[in-house]
């Protein structure tokens, strides 16, 4: 088997963090090289490091078997190394059709830009992603966060490239979506492209990978043919303990009803976002939402926090409706939302990860007006432990945090304004089994406690595990509604293609 | 002079259908120029025309988009004290083609045969009043600082050689620090305060106009030191403060008389077609001090 | 300053309707946006004085639009990329004591004095700005100096700079002589051509150039996306400091062309050429649509907010308002059109809806 | 504009090491950041003359920084939430002409005249400040104008507002009459207490407040998220319009005061009272590390920078410095301070590893 791309014996230092030590990974021609491992256990900066936007601190790196410099990621592209990264780069001013070939635009007469050309092969890699009825001309900061996942595998594919790294590019897809990517990866495969992946969701790569890497702690830990491996061994390995417990299911019994829903409606640009939704979450219930990318679950919890505006309907939470409908007024009523995306909606990226914990509470740490710097260290602190968040420290800036920290992060945030009912928008999204697991245990614990939770999910097996009652939505309307002995792979599916709402 | 023929020549100005006199002056909220504007349109509308009252800033950009509109609206005189002896000749020469003739106050232009008239207060001779009364004032010695105008302004830099034509005649009297406080009072009152600093032995501060005077009266009364302060223009708050005994004299600028003058000159020559004066036209300063501070009202001397 | 207030224009219609020929009217006339705000203003003051909307008032409105246009498409250029230029006005005044300084001294050398030619004089005042906006563009790139700061430091030096070039003082007399060959430099800023003025004609090509530049080419493409996300044009391979390099050498070009087209309309150069004139380039640049926060704008829109603040002083001026009153006006309507402009937008997508 | 020039702040040392004490202080010293650059040009002057580091002219000089630091630190609140506020010299100008207004006319009401006592004026001339600084908020909340031309177009109207008062005229004695009970308005500006000018005082108690507002009080926090992610703080339950209104007013009120310590020194107050103030007041805000983009800054950098500014003015008419090159020597200064400070965070970073 042909090495193609090496690392060899690669260190990453970020200041105090050792993100890599001593990491020499191999990935083979022609094949999908499949990296797994918790987060923040240095994939992607091996990544990052492999497609010349971040420089090793040590080691040495080999294409086809020669020294290579990636001084840039300019370097890397010269040399066939395209990449996907976790985090969206993709430009919200632009069309997707400029998004397609920002930096290397098709030229006319040498001098300017073709944009009839552009807009055409916009349209063709469009169409091998499934999305042929997204027009080109359509800016990118109009698109959800899935199409915008979209956008960005299509840049690449547009690349002429020997090396395709992608770090995580299904966390926003949908089940189908993510079938026409492992389409495009297999004809890629095909023509000897190199595919480094990396993925969270065990089932997923399993269909696709040739070889799998399991990363942890910054060092790698094991390398093995795919169809040597099982999804016990990976976890295994990952985690370095058994699976058998991976999802904890909620058992706690249901009482009154903490948020009740009735009509909810948000216009939309073309027909409402949210169509006339009710719903209800009682204590101790985890309500599960899934549907298809665009089914309007993000804007259901949007409108439910206060965020956007409803045109009609209304929310009840312990049985007193809320009017006002500003995030203040549903906070205090004890609704609390983790959103979708937390580097646009979740994070302050300027603070500290204990400034961030503490920002929706923070009137509270205050005594005549001055704030007391022990408590909130003390309340951060037992945050941060209660959900086993990995930090250098309190006052580190939050952007140093691997993504599923800083999920945590945020979620932390949202426990601390002691909610009724908790809104999970995908709370899942890029975190590793184990936090996963965590997640599960906690959403189980606060409904035991008395809690009600309502959360989000593109994954199947995620809202089946962890669910006790699942709602389908699409094309923003609740289309079925099962209880957890009921759900079925099938039904799942067809309710969120359907078009008729649950009567 | 010479130059009065070639504007007043051939062309027998057809009584100009317009009754409009436009006035440009710099900003307002110096008195100085207020008084200016304020003399020269009460004197047109006494005389019968409508009048425009435009502003600056000391932006020869300005005044020059400002003469276009004087010609666009075809008028029949503007009346300009100027926003730079060489960058308004181009504006000014503009309007002569478009038979629009421009009466120069307070500054004069480097050029003659543009504008019809030119009447200035004599600022040379002016400074030279202000530095001898500033030499007595001081005794004929001692250490003095000279805060002078904005550098891009002429009569900046005619003020200072006036004061320094007298003031360097004393080889007693020695200049310690020379700045620009730009025109302005906080900036004079800052640079004032610096200055004291690095040179407290000072006895006397001349500066080039009213604002800066004052602004260095400020520091000097802040410092407690007894300090001669002379200034340049016979603003009312300064003469106000030389018969307080505060600043000890300044050297007045008959603004309101320049204006009608130029005025009365713009109607003889709207009526008649030709310049009635000589083009250059220098009207001397008056010193103002202690003696004379009480007859002084608006920029005039009682009985002058 | 993170500006996200240009709300994301409504997506293209999809589908045709039937009814909504009104709409979709009133929707193109939206589209213009500031063009609105500028027909108000031209329908105002010609109520208020007959001699503002005649031919000649017209020509001579624009020719004084022109310098601030110009400024203002080379600012739009910075801003684009999410950087912004505060030493436009200075640079203008820079160049400008340049060429005059060229035109009225020539330039010493061993042996005696050199005259240059009226084009080449204008070359040299133009790569003066050039320089000048390299340095800030190495300053923001190389040294990683905030845009704001490395531009206020320079609107401070160049402006020194052109004051201690002549010492303070005006060089007076541009016209030239036959005998130094350098007659001809009022060309640019006095006369006309088809009885335009010469200044708006080089508007009229700065403009399409800019336009061309900024929608047809690559490098406008990369104006683009180093202002919407520069971390993601890294990522995409665009050389960035490059990019950004450029655009404040186009802006200082452009503040060194206005420079020059004032100083040969005034006939003289002083060093206090086009003082703060970078505030007024600024707001043109905005009022026509351009986020402060980089990434959205067009030139078109900056030109059309240039005439907005051009016809509005020239027409306070034409009707004789007080120079207080002016200063209030002139604040309020910049406020104004913008607000305007929301409402405009929130209607026009509102309007977009029902075409769709 | 878009700033993220501002390193983020190096993760704090995790472990103790040992023979690294060394780096530890010299890490101290750069995290004084524009201390440095302070530093370094009383160095430079004192050696030149010795009348700059006498106790008179540190205490003088201190004084005039004290305008300027209470104008900076209104402005850093508002850069903090990633806004900006140009209007701060118009708004110090107009309060100043509605205090020397009261002070030397009085109110005319029916039936005759009222003159308030000082501290009423001041606190009126306060509210006045605060007043536009709501409007600020307003326009660039409710009706979602740019910070930047909604505090340009104030820029322009308190301005024009401050000349219509009085028509253009100065009030020129403020020390008010027994009679009329409103005496002692030079306390602010003029006297002194325990040998320290009362206005320097005065800056020691604003200064403080702000530390402790920023760092001590939830609001504080609000206006750092705020800044750092405005989408983030809305969800986490800030009321961010009333945040980003509170700061306007906050820029505001210290700009109005300002004001009237400026006027109380001259003991006049004219309408060009701190024109163009703005500039320097947003210069030492960055020039002590508030990032323009928001959300990371200090209001004890902010001062520093105010003193560099300061202090460097004060020694180029010290020494005797020409007018034009103090405008050069100003703006290189500035531009180098950011500079040299991006230095000081590369070098601080690579220290912190070594202590790390
Ligand atoms: N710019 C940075 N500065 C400091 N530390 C960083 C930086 N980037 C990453 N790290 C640290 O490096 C480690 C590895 O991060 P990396 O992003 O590679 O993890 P990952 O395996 O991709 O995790 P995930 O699955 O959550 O994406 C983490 O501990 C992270 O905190
Ligand atoms: N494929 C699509 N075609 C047309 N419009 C779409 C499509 N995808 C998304 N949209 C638009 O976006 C809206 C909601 O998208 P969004 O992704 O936020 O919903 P969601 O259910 O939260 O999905 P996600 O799984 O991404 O969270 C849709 O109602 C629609 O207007
Ligand atoms: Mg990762
Ligand atoms: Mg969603």
């Amino acid at each position: 088997m042909a090495e193609k791309l090496e690392a060899r014996d690669v260190s990453k230092n970020y200041g105090g963090v050792r993100a890599l030590k001593n990491v020499t990974f191999t990935a083979y021609r022609g094949k999908v090289n499949v990296l797994v491992g918790e987060n923040g256990a240095g994939k992607s900066t091996l990544m990052k490091i492999l497609s010349g936007s971040e420089q090793p601190t040590s080691g040495e790196i080999r294409l086809d078997g020669e020294p290579v410099r990636l001084g840039s990621p300019r370097d890397a592209q010269a040399l066939g190394i395209g990449i996907i990264h976790q985090e969206l780069s993709l430009f919200p001013n632009l069309t997707i059709a400029e998004n397609m070939f920002a930096g290397r635009e098709l030229r006319r007469g040498g001098r300017f830009v073709d944009e009839r050309a552009q807009k055409r092969r916009t349209r063709e890699v469009l169409a091998r992603l499934g999305q042929e009825h997204l027009s080109p001309d359509t800016l990118v900061g109009d698109l959800p966060i899935g199409q915008q996942q979209l956008v960005e595998i299509g840049r690449v594919l547009l690349t002429d490239v020997s090396v395709l790294i992608m770090d995580e590019p299904t966390s926003a897809l949908s089940h189908h979506e993510v079938d026409v990517l492992f389409g495009v990866m297999a004809e890629l495969r095909e023509q000897d492209v190199t595919v480094i992946y990396i993925s969270h969701k065990l089932d997923e790569f399993r269909r696709i990978g040739d070889w799998v890497t399991v990363f942890r702690d910054g060092s790698l830990v094991a390398h093995e043919s795919m169809s040597r491996t099982d999804t016990g061994w990976i976890v295994r390995q990952m985690v370095g303990r058994d699976p058998d417990s991976l999802y904890t299911h909620n058992s706690a019994p249901t009482g009154d009803v903490l948020l009740e829903v009735r009509g909810l409606t948000a216009e939309g640009p073309v027909r409402p976002l949210v169509d006339d939704v009710s719903l209800t979450v009682r204590a101790g219930e985890v309500v599960g939402v899934y549907g298809l990318m665009g089914a309007g679950r993000t804007e259901l919890v949007e409108c439910l926090m206060g965020v956007r505006k409803a045109s009609a309907g209304t929310v009840s939470i312990r049985g007193a409706e809320e009017p006002k409908a500003t995030v203040q007024a549903r906070l205090a009523a004890g609704l609390a939302l983790v959103p979708e995306d937390r580097q646009r909606d979740g994070l302050v990226q300027t603070m500290s990860v204990r400034d961030n914990i503490l920002v929706s509470t923070i009137g509270r740490f205050a005594r005549t007006g001055i704030l007391r710097g022990e408590r909130e260290r003390r309340t951060a602190a037992g945050q941060v432990k209660e959900l086993a968040i990995k930090i250098p420290g309190l006052a580190a800036a939050v952007t140093s945090l691997s993504g599923g920290n800083q999920q945590k992060v945020v979620l932390a945030r949202a426990l601390l304004t002691e909610p009724v009912v908790l809104l999970l928008d995908e709370p899942t999204r890029g975190i590793d089994v184990g936090a996963k697991a965590q997640i599960a245990e906690l959403m189980a614990r606060l409904a035991a406690e008395g809690y009600g939770v309502l959360f989000i999910s593109s994954e199947l097996a995620e809202v089946r595990a962890m669910a006790d009652r699942v709602l389908v939505m699409a094309r923003g309307r609740i289309t079925a509604e099962f209880a957890a002995a009921d759900v079925t792979e099938e039904g799942l599916v067809a309710a969120s293609a359907s078009e008729r709402a649950l009567s | 002079s010479s130059s009065s023929d070639d504007s007043s020549g051939g062309e027998s100005a057809a009584p100009a259908a317009s009754k409009l006199i436009v006035v440009i002056t710099p900003s307002p909220d110096n008195v100085f120029f207020k008084a200016e504007q304020d003399a020269a349109a009460a004197e047109a509308k006494k005389l019968g025309y409508e009048t425009l009252v435009l502003s600056h800033d000391d932006d020869p950009t300005k005044q020059s988009q400002e003469i276009d509109t004087a010609i666009s609206r075809k008028a029949a005189a503007i009346i300009l004290d100027n926003a730079g002896a060489d960058s308004s000749e181009a504006a000014i020469q503009r309007a002569k083609d478009n038979k629009i003739p421009t009466f120069l106050i307070d500054r004069e232009i480097n050029k003659t045969g543009v504008a019809v008239a030119q009447i200035v207060s004599n600022n040379a001779q002016g400074a030279g009043l202000g530095g001898q009364e500033f030499a007595k004032l001081m005794g004929n010695k001692g250490e003095y600082a000279e805060l002078t105008g904005k550098a891009t302004d002429t009569n900046a830099g005619v003020r200072s050689q006036g004061y320094h034509g007298i003031l360097d005649q004393y080889p007693d009297m020695k200049m310690v620090a020379q700045q620009s406080a730009n025109w302005d009072q906080a900036e004079a009152l800052q640079k004032t305060q610096t200055i004291l600093q690095a040179h407290p032995a000072i006895k006397g501060i001349i500066a080039g106009n009213d604002t800066m005077a004052l602004g260095a009266w400020a520091a000097v009364q802040a410092a407690k030191k007894d300090i001669v302060v002379v200034g340049f223009d016979g603003s009312p708050d300064v003469v106000n403060s030389i018969t307080k005994g505060g600043i000890k004299a300044t050297v007045l600028q008959p603004a309101s008389k320049i204006s009608q003058m130029a005025v009365q000159q713009a109607d003889e020559y709207i009526k008649n077609g030709k310049a009635s004066q000589p083009e250059k036209q220098s009207i001397d300063c008056v010193l103002v001090n202690a003696d004379n501070a009480a007859s002084v009202t608006d920029f005039a001397v009682a009985g002058s | 300053m993170i500006d996200t207030k240009v709300p994301a224009p409504a997506p293209p219609a999809a589908r045709g309707g039937r009814h909504d020929t009104l709409a979709r009217a009133a929707l193109l006339l939206l589209r213009g946006r500031t063009l609105v705000v500028l027909v108000v203003l031209v329908i105002f003051f010609s109520a208020i004085s007959s001699e503002y909307l005649t031919q000649s008032n017209l020509i001579l409105m624009t020719k004084h639009v022109a310098i601030n246009a110009i400024l203002a498409i080379g600012v739009t250029f910075v801003i684009l990329t999410g950087g912004i230029d505060l030493s436009v006005g200075s640079i203008a005044g820079l160049s400008s004591m340049v060429a005059g300084g060229l035109l009225f001294t020539g330039l010493h050398v061993p042996g005696g004095t050199v005259f240059f030619s009226v084009a080449v004089v204008v070359v040299i005042g133009i790569v003066v700005g050039a320089l000048v906006g390299a340095v800030n563009g190495l300053l923001v790139t190389r040294f990683k100096v905030a845009p704001f700061i490395a531009t206020l430091g320079m609107l401070y030096v160049a402006r020194g700079a052109a004051q201690l070039l002549s010492n303070g003082g005006t060089f007076p007399d541009l016209a030239g002589t036959d005998a130094r060959g350098n007659t001809g430099f009022h060309v640019i800023g006095v006369d006309s051509w088809l009885g335009i003025p010469v200044a708006v004609w080089i508007m009229v090509v700065v403009a399409a150039g800019a336009i061309v530049l900024t929608t047809k080419t690559p490098f406008g493409r990369r104006i683009f996306a180093v202002g919407g996300n520069e971390r993601a044009a890294t990522l995409a391979g665009i050389r960035v400091n490059r990019v950004k390099i450029a655009v404040y050498v186009l802006s200082g070009c452009c503040a060194a062309l206005a420079g020059l087209l004032l100083t040969s309309e005034l006939g003289a150069a002083y060093p206090d050429t086009a003082t703060t004139y970078e505030l007024n380039a600024i707001a043109a640049a905005v009022l026509g649509g351009t986020a402060l926060a980089g990434g959205r704008g067009t030139i078109v829109g900056t030109v059309m907010g240039a005439f907005v603040i051009g016809f509005l002083s020239d027409g306070l001026v034409l009707v004789g308002v007080s120079t207080f009153w002016q200063s209030v006006v002139k604040g309020a309507v910049i406020v104004l059109a913008v607000v305007t402009e929301q409402a405009q937008q929130r209607l026009q997508s509102g309007l977009a809806k029902r075409v769709a």
